[in-house]
């Protein structure tokens, strides 16, 4: 019998390269690849949403973003992506689709997207302005705060966009993006970010 | 042109796609109805209802009230099955 | 450090005399200075003749000082970055700087084309609509090229554009064109009304005419306020300035298009820099401060070297310590005018005369003549001598009748200003005429625009300053600003009056439009033609549609046509003003999207693993997909292919089928959701099975199909074509959203989220035996035909299996999530070895479903009916779905329609090709017996020939017919058989065995 | 006056000071045999096959504004009849033959320029799609040539085949296909057809019909009064649906804008027209020099004649995928027409369900090249009552019928087509 090793790999395991990119100096940009999350589309049934938000409550301690937003639970990020549905991004192993799933039987169908997204942070002095050559959204502080959320696209792509918790004092973005499409978007990123410098990492810690 | 999607916010025309006038009524029967709603437009010259999508956002189905001479949208409203999860609750 | 800069002034400037910087132009090395443009630098050097004209060849020197510049266009760098048409009045100078002349041959001084100007009394406006008729046939062979290389200006590089552009987004409360005492007064007011500022400024140097002309505000030099005001904005956290960044645009919801030249002043972009960058500035307001532009008066010779707007030769020698000429006459219908004689004696140049067309000339003017010893000829300019080395002599008409001449080397010319209306009227917006200042005002503007100062009409500095503020501060307000705006710059305004002169009637060419050479009489002989509509005018003689847009020629030549008609010049109206502003190039709309990175691209899960094995790519739709693993050895794809083909027929292979569209349909009425998309029932579809699933447009056509399998009581998995994908989803939701709110059902995308692979052929069962727990029963019965259900995987992964088959060979397709596909690529390859596994591309694939006749993309071709492609009876006839109703059309239903059979040569060693039309034997080819074509092709292993599916008129009454497959394009025409389309293994026994 | 070299030498002599008007710019009579409603290049045309082909010359154009102000005079000037199904191909190419003998039916230079047409394929799929389309031309006597990639490269070298997301693989040419000055065309057929004593009317637009008891067209009312027709054709494009709804009809159309661009002029750098086959862009350079070119429709109903952003960026990023030398060169100018989008993207030519009134409308952003042939078979049914054999597939109730021609599959969604 063969001996089958199950090793999981990013879609930008290949792409991505730690260390230095583009311009050099001090980077204007850090861009981590987050590995290892669960990822659970919730989406509330016709007429649950008053259910949907109860059984969230009571399970992560939160509510539910009814509007884009981003909401901490203890260990689970709750992100909005679109009327009466949101994603449940948490640490691999915490809030598995098996997990949720008798949390909200009856009120919300889930849908597994662990693997469907790579998880990507964006931070530095230039975050914004490498965003802007990607995003239509208006990232300025006073519009888009600390736990703002996005469903948008980047370079004709579906994307989530959620501001993290300030590091060091600079904003991080958040960006969940569609795995096939990871390393194309990844690859103009860098481009976009070239001329500022960029340095790439990636951790299983979340931000 | 950005158009105003009543979930997401002020977005930009990339995120969405057009599909047409939204007066027309899907008809249960009746091959003349039905051509009619298949083929026939009013084609408006000044305001309109829209069907557009917000394939590029949260994926919701939108009702723009749009004039075609100036482009101006005075009113977005989802489609009556966008955010029905709220219906009766 | 001077150089050979033999009129350049010894101090004053906005030039950095510390910098020196050498360039070339037409081969020549001239020096400037950092802050020079390439015009001043030439002026600087007594260059006069710059270039030569599009039709007639003239010489042509510097006209303005700005993105207005008709004549002084030039072959700026060399190679691939060689960019023609580019205006010497805007290009920055730097070290190294490479320039030429264009549009002549052999050279500048001696255009050998110039002869064109002999038969200018022939080369009148549309000259070429009344002949090069006959023979026909000479056009394209003779006329046509020998106009199209004299025309057209520069040359393009001709080769790939080596630099890199990108396109960014940025938002505001209000965005401001202009940095003139308008623009400044306007984001001072915002900017401390705490809006959000941008302020777009196309110089390189803030200030606008203020560089220029100076004066003083609020008891500061214009210099020091410009100062003092750049830096309380720059203070300001959410202002903007971005200079070397024209506003060309308005469009749509506040969007404003603007481009920076971010590194055009260098001789290239440095390492990781793009030359330029295209702005999408999403703005609540917009003020509009672009100034005015002044405009020439047509006399005859006002094109000829040296004749200058007065207003570009205030900034030569004021901004630029460039002196145009030593001794100057002006040429003036207005007060603004004189200004230039102020400054061309400031500068200790000489004046020869001015020529004022008003009857009165003030005071104050008229002592300067006297202190400055020129006198002032009330008249017009009738003519001027000289040629391409300049001005020389200037005829006058006196009023009254007497002619006088003038000697001078410089002519500037004064005609008032136009307001540069532009970007107020870019929604097909019309300005008003005001006899005041006998020019065109904004008349409204897009939603949230408005002009202030110049661009407004408003030409002295203190309003200027008062509009640009008021405008500011009104607009910051308007987005919910309402910070304290401070005071007001206070200026005083200088009088402005002005006889409306357009046209000086004289001998000689009178250019109206001077890069298209379009004179006087062509606008009188178009009125004459009856093209007295300003469009008919201008397309008819070309006027303003020059790569400067008709600036400085537009107004001058309505105002002919107006006369001629007999009609006012609001009467005659303008045409329609059309973006951009300026030129912009291809490159900064296309941005990042060029080469590779035109469009995205998506990668399979085992895209890598597939990478490595060798496998050729296709592209399909933005995925790559391996094609085929070639070996070694194997000549050429057909060898590949077919090993591969045979290898899945005779054993095991697999085939990354990732890319096609997978949709989570979820909740209570998913199943009676699905009744209404597809054409067959869903509803009772057991858990545990799939089926396959046909959808149709509401016109009745074919949309798409795929299998759709049911997980649970309350979920189905969908999938879709590769192609279809995006766009089924998006019609899915349309169906639930819109047409079918009432039901309960949600849908997600799943595409991402699995890694699957068809595994195909006779040993597939036992190569999943390796793979899949040994406590799941894989046995026919256990896992019978269109069985679907989720399995546990050897080490614990869970995976989904499904006993479906494109190849017609026993086959299940395997989803694991997509982060385990290259393992699982891999785990095949090692579980399947000893059974020799072979994996396959999209050709084999392709092979196999031609074989079995199956459908794909080239019969599901978007005017095919169910019928059409043999699937009619799964039209379900007990309930509605999308497109049931339009697709019993008579049309749709006839019998003579073309539907898809198999095809093969009677010749088996004839290659079969795909656009082949069929054509009934004995008969010629022609549109009545055209009935039908080949539409997928294969070179088919298992039959040892090329076979083929096509759409045939009758074609499935007609099997065993003989017909001809008519190929003119490739020069075939052969004998085919219509066959049945299955051409393997009919009764279906290997997919259920 | 006949144009001429000759004619021209000796106006040159007495200064051009004696050339008439091209065309009459004619007042309103009471009553005409036939009006047209539109004086854009298909209006003009049937104008003028009237009174020179079906000897009806007490004809009537009428035209909101100036001639050839609508989509005559905002289009991309391309020619070409490459069309691969029954019905359109044998139209387009009655159209192409008339294009060849335009400066000697008109005596007005078009300058018709067939320097060819050529659509770019980049995949197995399409160059079969263009196969299949070649030799539907081939078969119906048109020429079309299947070049490869090797045959590509030589004849257009600058393509983008080595450094692409989507290389060029290979083309479908017609050589015949080309350009021709799209306002010479208008000016042209008003010249011809004036001379035949059809009356041009400018600035008279169309504001509702004059019908009988039975319901029968008798005339129109414009903003220069009530004029009497015998009958009335349509032939507005964009505006075909706000036209038709004057006589109650409502139409399988709808309205959207089509930008066209053109770059400054340069020296010559492109032969001929091609198209791009992976996204949206189609380019000729003008004989002044100038780059013109298009792509997609915006995307949405419009009547505003001018054209958004993103669809700019969309054709300059297909430019610069396809020709990257282009990338230096700049855009001069952009601008939008009204195209009358039918929902199988073919044309309607046809009697109207009102008596008296006939449609010419559905272009889709095919019109200019039908021009010649739209004003033919116009002029044909107009003057016969009957459809011209070339046209009698464009028939009004197709949709009804289920017999859509629709070249790109895309269904009723004319946004697609």
């Amino acid at each position: 019998m063969a001996d089958f090793s199950w090793d999981v790999r990013s879609p930008l395991d290949r792409a991505l390269v730690v260390g230095p990119y583009g311009a050099q100096g001090d980077a204007g940009l850090a861009l981590t690849e987050i590995r290892d999350f669960d990822l659970v589309q919730v989406m509330a049934r016709r007429g649950k949403a008053g259910a949907m938000t109860k059984a969230t409550k009571a399970h992560f301690g939160v509510a539910a973003p009814e509007t884009p937003k981003a909401v901490a639970a203890a260990d689970a990020t709750l992100i909005w992506s679109g009327p009466d549905q949101f994603l449940v991004l948490s640490k691999g192993g915490r809030h598995a689709l098996e997990m949720l799933a008798p949390v909200f039987a009856g009120s919300a169908s889930l849908s597994d997207q662990s693997h469907a997204r790579a998880l990507i942070s964006v931070s530095g002095d230039k975050a914004r302005a490498t965003l802007a050559k990607l995003s239509s959204i208006d990232l300025h502080p006073g519009v888009f705060g600390v736990g703002a959320a996005a469903a948008t696209s980047m370079d004709h792509t579906s994307v989530t966009l959620w501001r993290g918790r300030d590091r060091s004092g600079l904003a991080v973005f958040n960006l969940l993006v569609f795995a096939t499409f990871a390393e194309s978007l990844w690859h103009t990123i860098l481009d976009s970010a070239a001329e500022y410098g960029v340095t790439i990492s990636h951790s299983e810690e979340f931000a | 042109m950005r158009i105003v999607c009543p979930f997401c916010g002020e977005r930009e025309l990339g995120e969405f796609t057009y599909l047409g006038d939204a007066k027309p009524q899907r008809p249960a029967a009746g091959a003349d109805a039905v051509y009619d709603y298949v083929y026939l437009r009013d084609n408006v010259a000044g305001v309109m209802s829209e069907h557009w999508y917000h394939g590029g956002g949260c994926r919701a189905w939108l009702k723009v009230t749009r004039n075609t001479l100036t482009h101006e949208i005075s009113a977005v409203e989802p489609a009556a099955g966008a955010g029905a999860a709220k219906v009766g609750a | 450090m001077r150089g050979n800069q033999a009129n350049r002034l010894n101090d004053g400037g906005l030039i950095d005399r510390s910098a020196p910087l050498n360039f070339r132009f037409d081969g020549k090395a001239f020096s400037g200075f950092e802050g020079d443009t390439l015009a001043s630098a030439l002026v600087a050097n007594g260059v006069k003749l710059v270039g030569r004209s599009f039709k007639y060849h003239r010489p042509r020197g510097i006209l303005t000082a700005g993105s207005e510049e008709p004549n002084a266009l030039v072959e700026l760098r060399s190679g691939a970055r060689r960019e023609p048409n580019t205006k010497a009045t805007t290009a920055e100078l730097y070290e190294g700087l490479e320039a030429a002349s264009q549009n002549r041959w052999p050279s500048l001084n001696f255009d050998v084309m110039s002869v064109n100007q002999l038969f200018a009394p022939i080369f009148v406006a549309g000259f070429y609509y009344k002949t090069f008729m006959w023979p026909a046939k000479f056009w394209e062979a003779i006329y046509e090229p020998a106009i199209r290389r004299a025309a057209g200006l520069g040359r393009a590089a001709g080769l790939s554009d080596p630099d890199h552009y990108d396109k960014v987004w940025a938002h505001c409360d209000v965005v401001i064109a202009g940095s003139g005492p308008a623009g400044l007064a306007a984001a001072l007011a915002a900017g401390r009304s705490g809006a959000r500022v941008i302020l777009c400024e196309e110089d390189f140097v803030l200030g606008g005419r203020l560089l220029a002309d100076g004066g003083t505000i609020d008891g500061l030099s214009a210099a020091e306020w410009v100062a003092r005001t750049v830096a309380e904005l720059e203070a300001l956290p959410d202002v903007r300035i971005m200079t070397r960044t024209t506003l060309f645009g308005v469009y749509d919801g506040g969007t404003y298009g603007a481009i920076e030249r971010v590194n055009d002043h260098l001789p290239a972009p440095p390492e990781h820099q793009v030359r330029q960058r295209l702005w999408r500035i999403v703005a609540k307001r917009c003020v509009v401060a672009a100034g005015a532009i002044e405009r020439p008066i047509v006399f005859a010779g006002n094109d000829t070297p040296g004749v200058m707007m007065a207003s570009a030769m205030r900034s030569y020698i004021n901004r630029y310590a460039a002196t145009p000429a030593r001794r100057i006459a002006l040429f003036t219908n207005n007060e603004d005018g004189w200004r230039t004689a102020e400054t061309a004696i400031a500068a200790g140049l000489q004046v020869a005369a001015v020529i004022d067309a008003r009857p009165d000339v003030s005071p104050a003017h008229r002592s300067l003549a006297s202190k400055g010893g020129f006198p002032v000829l009330h008249g017009s300019v009738s003519g001027v001598d000289g040629g391409k080395s300049g001005v020389r002599k200037i005829s006058v008409s006196l009023t009254g009748g007497a002619r006088a001449e003038v000697e001078a080397d410089g002519l500037a010319v004064s005609g008032g200003w136009n307001p540069a209306v532009g970007l107020t009227s870019y929604h097909r917006g019309r300005p008003k005429w005001r006899d005041d200042i006998a020019a065109f005002v904004p008349d409204g503007a897009p939603p949230g625009m408005v002009a202030a100062g110049a661009a407004n009409g408003a030409f002295g500095l203190g309003a200027c300053l008062r509009e640009g503020f008021e405008a500011g501060a009104t607009a910051a307000r308007d987005a919910g600003r309402s910070g304290n705006t401070g005071s007001m710059p206070v200026a005083d305004d200088a009088a402005f009056s002005l006889t409306p002169l357009w046209h000086v009637a004289g001998k000689g060419k009178a250019f109206v439009d001077q890069q298209h050479d379009v004179t006087a009489s062509d606008v009188e002989l178009a009125q004459r033609e009856g093209f007295q509509s300003v469009e008919h005018l201008k397309r008819y003689t070309t006027l303003g549609m020059a790569t400067d847009q008709g600036k400085t020629s537009n107004v001058a030549g309505l105002a002919i046509m107006a006369a001629v008609s007999g009609k006012s010049i609001p009467e005659t109206g303008t045409t329609i003003y059309r973006p951009p502003y300026v030129p912009v190039a291809i490159g900064a709309f296309a941005g990042h999207h060029r080469d590779e990175n035109f469009h995205a691209t998506r990668l399979t899960p085992s895209h890598h693993w597939a990478a490595e094995q060798g496998a050729i790519f296709v592209d399909t739709g933005l995925w790559k997909r391996a094609q085929w693993y070639p070996r070694a050895g194997e000549k050429d794809w057909l060898e590949s292919v077919t090993r591969e083909v045979k290898a899945v027929r005779s054993g095991v292979g697999f085939c990354d089928v990732s890319t096609l569209g997978k949709i989570d349909v979820h909740g209570p009425d998913a199943g009676a959701f699905l009744d209404r998309v597809y054409i067959n029932a869903f509803s009772s579809l057991a858990v545990g099975k799939a089926r396959y699933g046909l959808m149709l447009r509401e016109d009745g056509i074919v949309y798409d199909d795929g299998t759709t399998s049911r997980l649970a009581e309350d979920h189905y998995f969908l999938t879709t074509t590769t192609a279809k994908a995006g766009l089924v989803m998006q019609h899915l939701e349309f169906c639930r959203q819109v047409l079918f709110p009432e039901l309960d059902v949600q849908l997600t995308s799943v595409s991402d989220q699995w890694a699957q692979f068809s595994i195909a052929g006779p040993k597939t069962r036992d190569l999943l035996k390796e793979i899949v727990d040994p406590a799941e029963d894989l046995s026919n019965e256990g896992f019978p035909f269109m069985g679907a259900r989720e399995v546990k995987l050897r080490g614990g992964l869970k995976a989904r299996l499904f006993r479906i088959s494109f190849s017609g060979e026993m086959a299940f397709e395997i989803s694991v999530p997509a982060r385990y596909g290259e393992a699982m690529a891999r785990n095949l390859m090692i579980a399947g070895k000893p059974f020799g596994v072979t994996p396959y591309g999209t050709e084999a694939l392709g092979v196999m479903r031609i074989e079995k006749g199956h459908v794909a993309g080239p019969e599901l071709n978007g005017t095919t009916t169910a019928a059409d492609l043999g699937l009619g009876k799964m039209m379900s006839t007990k309930k509605d779905f999308i497109g049931r109703v339009m697709a019993g059309r008579e049309a749709l239903t006839a019998l003579n329609r073309q539907v898809v059979v198999g095809i093969k040569p009677t010749d088996k060693a004839r290659r079969l090709r795909s656009g082949a039309h069929i054509i009934p034997k004995g008969e010629t080819p022609g549109p009545d017996n055209d009935q039908g074509y080949v539409t997928s092709v294969c070179f088919s292993p298992v039959l040892d020939q090329w076979i083929g599916l096509g759409l045939v008129e009758r074609g499935r009454e007609r099997i065993g017919e003989i017909v001809r497959a008519h190929d003119p394009l490739r020069g075939e025409d052969y004998d085919v058989e219509l066959c049945n389309s299955v051409f393997y293994d009919p009764d279906g026994g290997r997919q259920r065995g | 006056m006949k144009y001429s070299i000759f004619s021209l030498a000796r106006a040159a002599l007495s200064g051009h000071k004696n050339w008439q008007p091209t065309w009459r710019d004619a007042a309103p009579k009471d009553r005409y045999d036939v009006v047209i409603i539109g004086g854009g290049g298909h209006g003009l045309a049937t104008a003028w096959f009237l009174a020179s082909e079906f000897g009806i010359r007490n004809v009537a154009v009428l035209e909101k504004g100036w001639i050839g102000s609508g989509n005559a005079g905002r289009n991309t000037t391309i020619i070409r009849s490459n069309y691969g199904l029954p019905g359109n191909t044998g139209f387009y190419e009655l159209s192409m033959k008339l294009w060849e003998r335009m400066e000697q039916d008109l005596n007005y230079n078009a300058m018709v320029s067939q320097r060819g047409v050529i659509n770019l394929y980049h995949s197995d799929a399409q160059r079969d799609a263009f196969a299949r389309r070649g030799n539907t031309m081939r078969i119906n006597g048109i020429d079309a040539e299947l070049l490869d990639q090797t045959a590509l490269r030589k004849m257009l070298p600058f393509l983008n085949f080595d450094n692409a997301r989507f290389p060029v693989q290979g083309g479908l040419l017609q050589r015949r296909g080309g350009t021709a000055r799209h306002d010479a065309v208008v000016w042209g057929y008003a010249h011809a057809a004036s001379a035949l004593g059809v009356d041009i009317i400018q600035n008279c637009e169309v504001t509702g019909f004059t019908r009988d008891a039975n319901g029968k067209v008798t005339g129109v009312e414009t903003s220069r009064g009530k004029i009497g027709a015998g009958k009335v054709g349509m032939a507005v494009a964009g505006s075909s649906s706000r036209v038709a709804a004057m006589a109650g009809l409502r139409l399988p159309i709808e309205s959207h804008v089509l930008q066209a661009f053109v770059s400054e002029a340069i020296k010559p750098l492109i032969p001929g027209v091609m198209t791009f086959g992976a996204g949206h862009f189609y380019v000729s350079q003008s004989d002044k020099g100038g780059l013109v070119f298009g792509g997609d429709i915006d995307g949405y109903n419009s009547y505003a004649q001018r054209g958004n952003l993103p669809v700019m960026e969309d054709v300059c990023e297909g430019g610069m995928a396809l020709i990257p030398m282009i990338g230096r060169v700049r855009l001069l100018r952009q601008w939008g027409g009204i195209m009358d989008m039918s929902m199988d993207g073919t044309p309607i030519i046809d009697k109207s369900p009102v008596d008296g009134l006939y449609i010419n409308a559905g272009w889709c952003y095919g019109g200019f090249k039908a021009t010649p042939g739209s004003g033919f078979v116009f002029a044909h049914l107009i003057a016969r009552d009957q459809s011209h054999k070339e046209a009698a597939r464009f028939r009004l109730d197709r949709f009804q019928r289920g017999a859509m021609i629709d070249e790109k599959g895309q269904g009723a969604q004319p946004n697609l087509h």
